[in-house]
């Protein structure tokens, strides 16, 4: 169980790159970019959990209790708003090359070759 | 194919060589977060250390991720922006649409509409309370303001196309969301000018555990509060707006 | 503690939310004239924080939270001479690409400076930043305004399909990034880099090689180094002007700059003992990226691309540079990122000239038809001199200062790859100018014909006659700034000075966590000879002169004649840059993995 | 808690590969949401109530919300793209 966790972000990420490298659709594309994404939550919520610790969260607990990482927290929350930007900008990106090139899949364009 | 699978095999094999080196999951050794968890409370007044990093320790950090919104909320607006020949286009229909106005989206039934817009109420309440109360408990600007940018969504939802218009009317929330971005910004300035460094914390701490307490923490999360919610109304309805014109011409 | 310090980058931000919240009410030419100032007040600080740093670097702990018994609790933005100088650098590209947007884009709106300051303010805390995940935060804020910059002209399929590949590619360069951050913090329990360098001190396991593997390759996904650089063409090709100064001039190279500064505050350590081992990777790595992307350089006909590949070329000298791992050698990467970026800038203003003027980029298509364009035509090739390394430029400042580390390290070799890269970047663009400038040369050329055509829109409005001269002025001015810090005395010994204060690990901790006052000692004056440095460059440019000679000459062999196995290297090159983004994440994946192999291999043979 | 925190995990590895194996962008956006509610609970179990209501509102509201909307201009913009080419056939 110990393992396990950095494990699973292990092949979170490896899903991630997968989907993308085999993906015949832009919007699908950012959706596996999203899974790969969270990978590093899982990355990170492990290495700062703690055996029985409590949420860092201090009201109805004195201070000192045995709690986990606040940090790790805290960037995770940065992470996920990136994540939600990165997609958004993708997409809007993705609706444009739609529009004007009828089409999402990657390999039906052909203009960048070379 | 099989180039990228060989690729991802030993790629998997050098992430786990490295996740090796980590101590077993649950035995997070510090120093970091076990110093803020013991000092935060203390120094800031608040109860919610995860607040605190966010707003005050690392509150460097927070701002460029508020402007990571702001720079995303500008490019979608910049990416989705209409064409010369769209708009063209767009004139002639609002013409239409003016003199059909059954032409426009299928009237939801009542019953949605009573639940729909009977849930933005409380909704509006939940996402304020939230912002309010970030650094007690979990939850704060970040997660109360995008809340409060899901209920204009509602009233679109709910059919009342007219009202949603009026709510995201563009200039007013371009403004919100630039004036929360500035009074993180602001707070930082006050920080540098009273007291030599940027950010730092020049307003009374008030007592553990209230509202008001927390100094510019309290504060922060509000400006983050705004910023989140303009962000993400302007950000949704950048999609909408894509959506919206087929409703308005009267799609399917 | 500097109350300056925060400034680069509060101020653009601060003026960004500014024009945002004025977006309606505010005209186009007072927008202009307020980012204008904003990018001119940002470099005049950074000018002020790199006098400040040359004599002790400035340090800034945001929110007052300075470090309790070596624990940092806050973020610091720790400003050495080369941070501040990189600052200084992209405020003055910022500006040149400002002012040379004044006459440009048909629709530029107010949300075109936002962007372009906020790229402003991201790229300075990127460069001032002392604390890894604020690092990673401002590559992210730097990512959201360059991919929106990059995909402006959104009515192009082309250019949302090269944003995309940007994005893409990128984005799983941050989360490596992130994965790295993560493993250093869970052994260290620390985000400052000084505080992990002096966690980690000299152990060296595989959760460091693993952490170093990733943070290197995701930023080496944004300097586009091979085989990470596919996505670089894409977006250079189909991104507004303005922004391709920006991304070739200073965003590629704060790529390398980041894996510089983590190197030799966290991973010098550990590394110590293998330095050979990174050696080895690096230069070989450097040498690829620079045949590569010289070989593709000169195949192109979109002058766009073309000046592109060259990039990629230059950043594998900056590898080869870094690799050296000498203090010498760093302080030639940064008078190269200086020289390159100053010249690779003018061209690109220049080709965004052509833009304007005649509605197209494409070499074959302007055969000839700016013969008239004396000035600009002077520009362009005293700028593709520069590439060349010709001495008078800081570019050949920067390339004998990173050979005369190598030579000291007794790898001399890497000479033939500067020789290799200059001859046929500079050949490439001397081509260029020589057909559009000279009208030397067939109208329809075997050699290039291979390339692909891209169709690119106008970006302007309505044909204009001349050239505006705001247009012209930073282009020139870029060049002969280019050639002012290559002449200027003591140019060198004070880049030397900065890099030594960069790679002093100890030093650098000691000032972070310690708070500790340790005045600047200036560098030794040196005294080697550049005779034979000299001849070296002279030879270059002089091949680079006669190769673009020989190509728009009718002797040129087509491609049929070329030899076969040339030919199927060159043909199996142009395949592997597919546009396509899958086959860019697969090439990504590979890199990673085979860096790590080789790493962990080389280690262990030892 | 040690059995919660194994079938939790186990759980979000399961979705995240069956969201990206699922090839068709409109399902997709479901199983994300699905995903995103997943990851929350995760959050909470570990002891990250903050990140776990962030997760809820980004994960899986905003972000699939987003997707969804894109996907209903790119359906729409398909429609017309044929109904013009039926038109020119006509």
């Amino acid at each position: 169980m110990s393992f396990f966790p950095y494990a699973v972000a292990a092949w979170l990420f490896i899903i991630g790159l997968y989907g993308i490298v085999t993906s015949r659709n832009f919007v699908h594309l950012v959706i596996c970019l999203a899974v790969l994404q969270s990978s590093t939550y899982v990355l990170l919520l492990s290495i700062g959990y703690r055996v029985g610790g409590t949420a860092p969260v201090f009201a109805g607990v004195p201070v000192g209790t045995l709690a986990v990482d606040p940090v790790v927290q805290a960037l995770m929350l940065t992470d996920i708003v990136v994540e939600a930007t990165v997609v958004a900008l993708l997409l809007a990106l993705a609706l444009q090359l739609h529009k004007h090139a009828n089409t999402l899949d990657p390999d039906k364009l052909k203009a960048l070759e070379g | 194919m099989i180039f990228f699978l060989l690729s991802a095999a030993v790629f998997g094999g050098v992430y786990l060589w490295g996740l090796k080196g980590l101590p077993p999951m649950g035995h997070y050794r510090g120093p970091y977060g076990d110093v803020l968890n013991q000092v935060a409370t203390y120094e800031r007044h608040v109860t919610d250390i995860v607040t605190a990093v966010n707003f005050d320790y690392r509150g460097f950090d927070t701002l460029g991720e508020e402007f990571i919104l702001f720079m995303s909320v500008v490019g979608g607006t910049v990416l989705l922006r209409r064409q010369r020949e769209e708009e063209k286009s767009e004139h002639k229909d609002q013409a239409l649409s003016d003199e059909s106005p059954e032409r426009q989206a299928p009237e939801p039934s009542d019953a949605t509409r009573v639940l729909t817009l009977g849930l933005v109420g409380p909704l509006v309440v939940f996402g304020l309370y939230m912002v309010a109360h970030g650094q007690l408990t979990p939850g704060g600007g970040f997660q109360g303001g995008v809340i409060l940018a899901t209920a204009p969504l509602l009233v679109y939802l709910g059919g009342d196309l007219k009202k949603f218009k009026q709510i995201t009317s563009h200039t007013l929330v371009e403004v919100a969301e630039a004036a929360g971005a500035g009074g993180y910004l602001a707070i930082g300035f006050a920080g540098l000018i009273l007291g030599g460094a940027y950010l730092r914390n020049v307003a009374a701490l008030g007592r553990t555990g209230m509202i008001n307490s927390g100094g510019t923490i309290a504060l922060i999360n509000l400006a983050t509060g705004l910023e989140v919610a303009a962000g993400f109304v302007l950000l949704l309805y950048a999609f909408l707006e894509q959506t919206l014109e087929i409703r308005l011409r009267g799609g399917k | 503690m500097s109350t300056l310090a925060p400034l680069p980058v509060v101020i653009p931000l601060s003026v960004a939310a500014i024009l945002s919240a004025l977006n309606k009410f505010v005209g186009r030419r007072l927008s202009e004239a307020l980012a204008i100032l904003t990018t001119i007040a940002t470099g005049v600080i950074c000018g002020e924080l790199l006098l400040q740093a040359r004599v002790q670097p400035v340090m800034h702990w945001f929110g007052g939270w300075t470090p309790r018994a070596g624990v940092a609790l806050g973020i610091s933005f720790v400003i050495d001479p080369i941070a501040a100088g990189a600052a200084v650098f992209t405020s003055l590209l910022v500006l040149a690409a400002l002012i040379f947007s004044l006459h440009y884009f048909d629709t530029v709106g107010t949300l075109f400076h936002v962007l372009m300051l906020g790229f402003l303010g991201a790229m300075c805390g990127f460069a001032l930043t002392g604390d890894l995940f604020n690092l990673f935060v401002f590559f992210e804020l730097m990512s959201a305004s360059a991919f929106a910059l990059c995909g402006y002209k959104v009515e192009e399929p082309e250019s949302m399909q090269g944003a995309l590949n940007f994005g893409i590619t990128n984005t799983v360069g941050a989360f490596l990034v992130l994965s790295g951050i993560g493993l250093l913090y869970g052994r260290t329990g620390a985000l400052n880099m000084a505080q992990i360098g002096r966690t980690l001190g000299g152990n060296l396991d595989g959760l460091v090689i693993t952490a170093f593997v990733f943070i290197m390759s995701g930023f080496f996904i944004k300097a586009a180094v091979f085989p990470f650089h596919f996505w670089l063409a894409d977006a250079h090709a189909v991104a507004p002007t303005p922004v391709c100064v920006l991304f070739s001039g200073i965003m590629v190279e704060l790529g390398i700059y980041a894996v510089l500064r983590v190197y030799w505050v966290i991973f010098d350590g550990p590394f110590a003992a293998h330095r050979w081992d990174v050696r080895a990777l690096l230069l070989a790595v450097g040498s690829i990226t620079a045949v590569v992307g010289a070989v593709m350089c000169f195949g192109q006909r979109h002058i766009k691309r073309l000046l592109a590949f060259s990039t990629v070329s230059h950043v594998g000298l900056l590898t080869i540079g870094f690799g050296v791992l000498k203090e010498g050698a760093l302080a030639g990467v940064a008078l190269y990122v200086l020289g390159h970026g100053l010249v690779k800038a003018a061209l690109f203003l220049v080709a965004g000239l052509l833009l304007h003027r005649f509605s197209s980029v494409d070499e074959l298509e302007l055969h000839g038809r700016a013969c008239r364009m004396q000035a600009t035509g002077v520009v362009f090739f005293a700028a593709a001199l520069g590439l060349a390394s010709t001495p008078g430029f800081a570019t050949f400042l920067g390339e004998s200062g990173i050979i005369d580390g190598a030579k000291g390290i007794g790898q001399g070799w890497v000479r033939a790859v500067f020789v290799i890269a200059g001859v046929l970047t500079a050949g490439a663009v001397l081509r260029v100018w020589g057909r559009v400038f000279r009208g030397m040369g067939k109208a329809e050329d075997a050699e290039t014909a291979g390339a692909k055509k891209i169709d690119e829109g106008r970006e302007t409005n309505a044909a204009s006659h001349g050239i505006p001269a705001v247009m012209f002025a930073p282009a020139a001015a870029l060049v002969l700034l280019a050639v002012a810090i290559g002449l200027m005395p003591g140019v060198k010994r004070a880049v030397r000075t900065a890099a030594i204060v960069m790679q002093d690990r100890t030093g650098y901790q000691a000032r972070v966590l310690e708070h500790a006052w340790i005045p600047v000692t200036p560098a030794e004056e040196e005294h080697t000879p550049i005779g034979k440095g000299l001849a070296w460059s002279f030879g270059t440019t002089a091949a680079a002169l006669v190769l673009a000679f020989l190509s728009l000459s009718p002797y040129w062999p087509s491609k049929h004649v070329l030899a076969r196995p040339v030919a199927k290297t060159v043909h199996l090159l142009r395949a592997i840059h597919s546009g396509h983004v899958g086959d860019y994440v697969a090439f990504l994946t590979f890199g990673v993995a085979a860096f790590g192999v080789v790493l962990a291999v080389l280690i262990h043979l030892r | 808690m040690l059995f919660l925190q194994f079938t939790i995990l186990t759980f979000v590895t399961v979705t995240a590969t069956a969201v990206v194996l699922t090839r068709d962008p409109a399902k997709q956006a479901i199983g994300i949401s699905f995903y995103g509610l997943v990851m929350a609970l995760m959050f909470f179990i570990f002891q990250a109530p903050d990140v776990a209501l962030s997760q809820i509102v980004i994960g899986a509201v905003a972000l699939p919300l987003m997707i969804l909307l894109a996907l209903t201009k790119i359906r729409r913009h398909e429609e017309e793209q044929r109904e013009r080419k039926e038109k020119k056939s006509a």
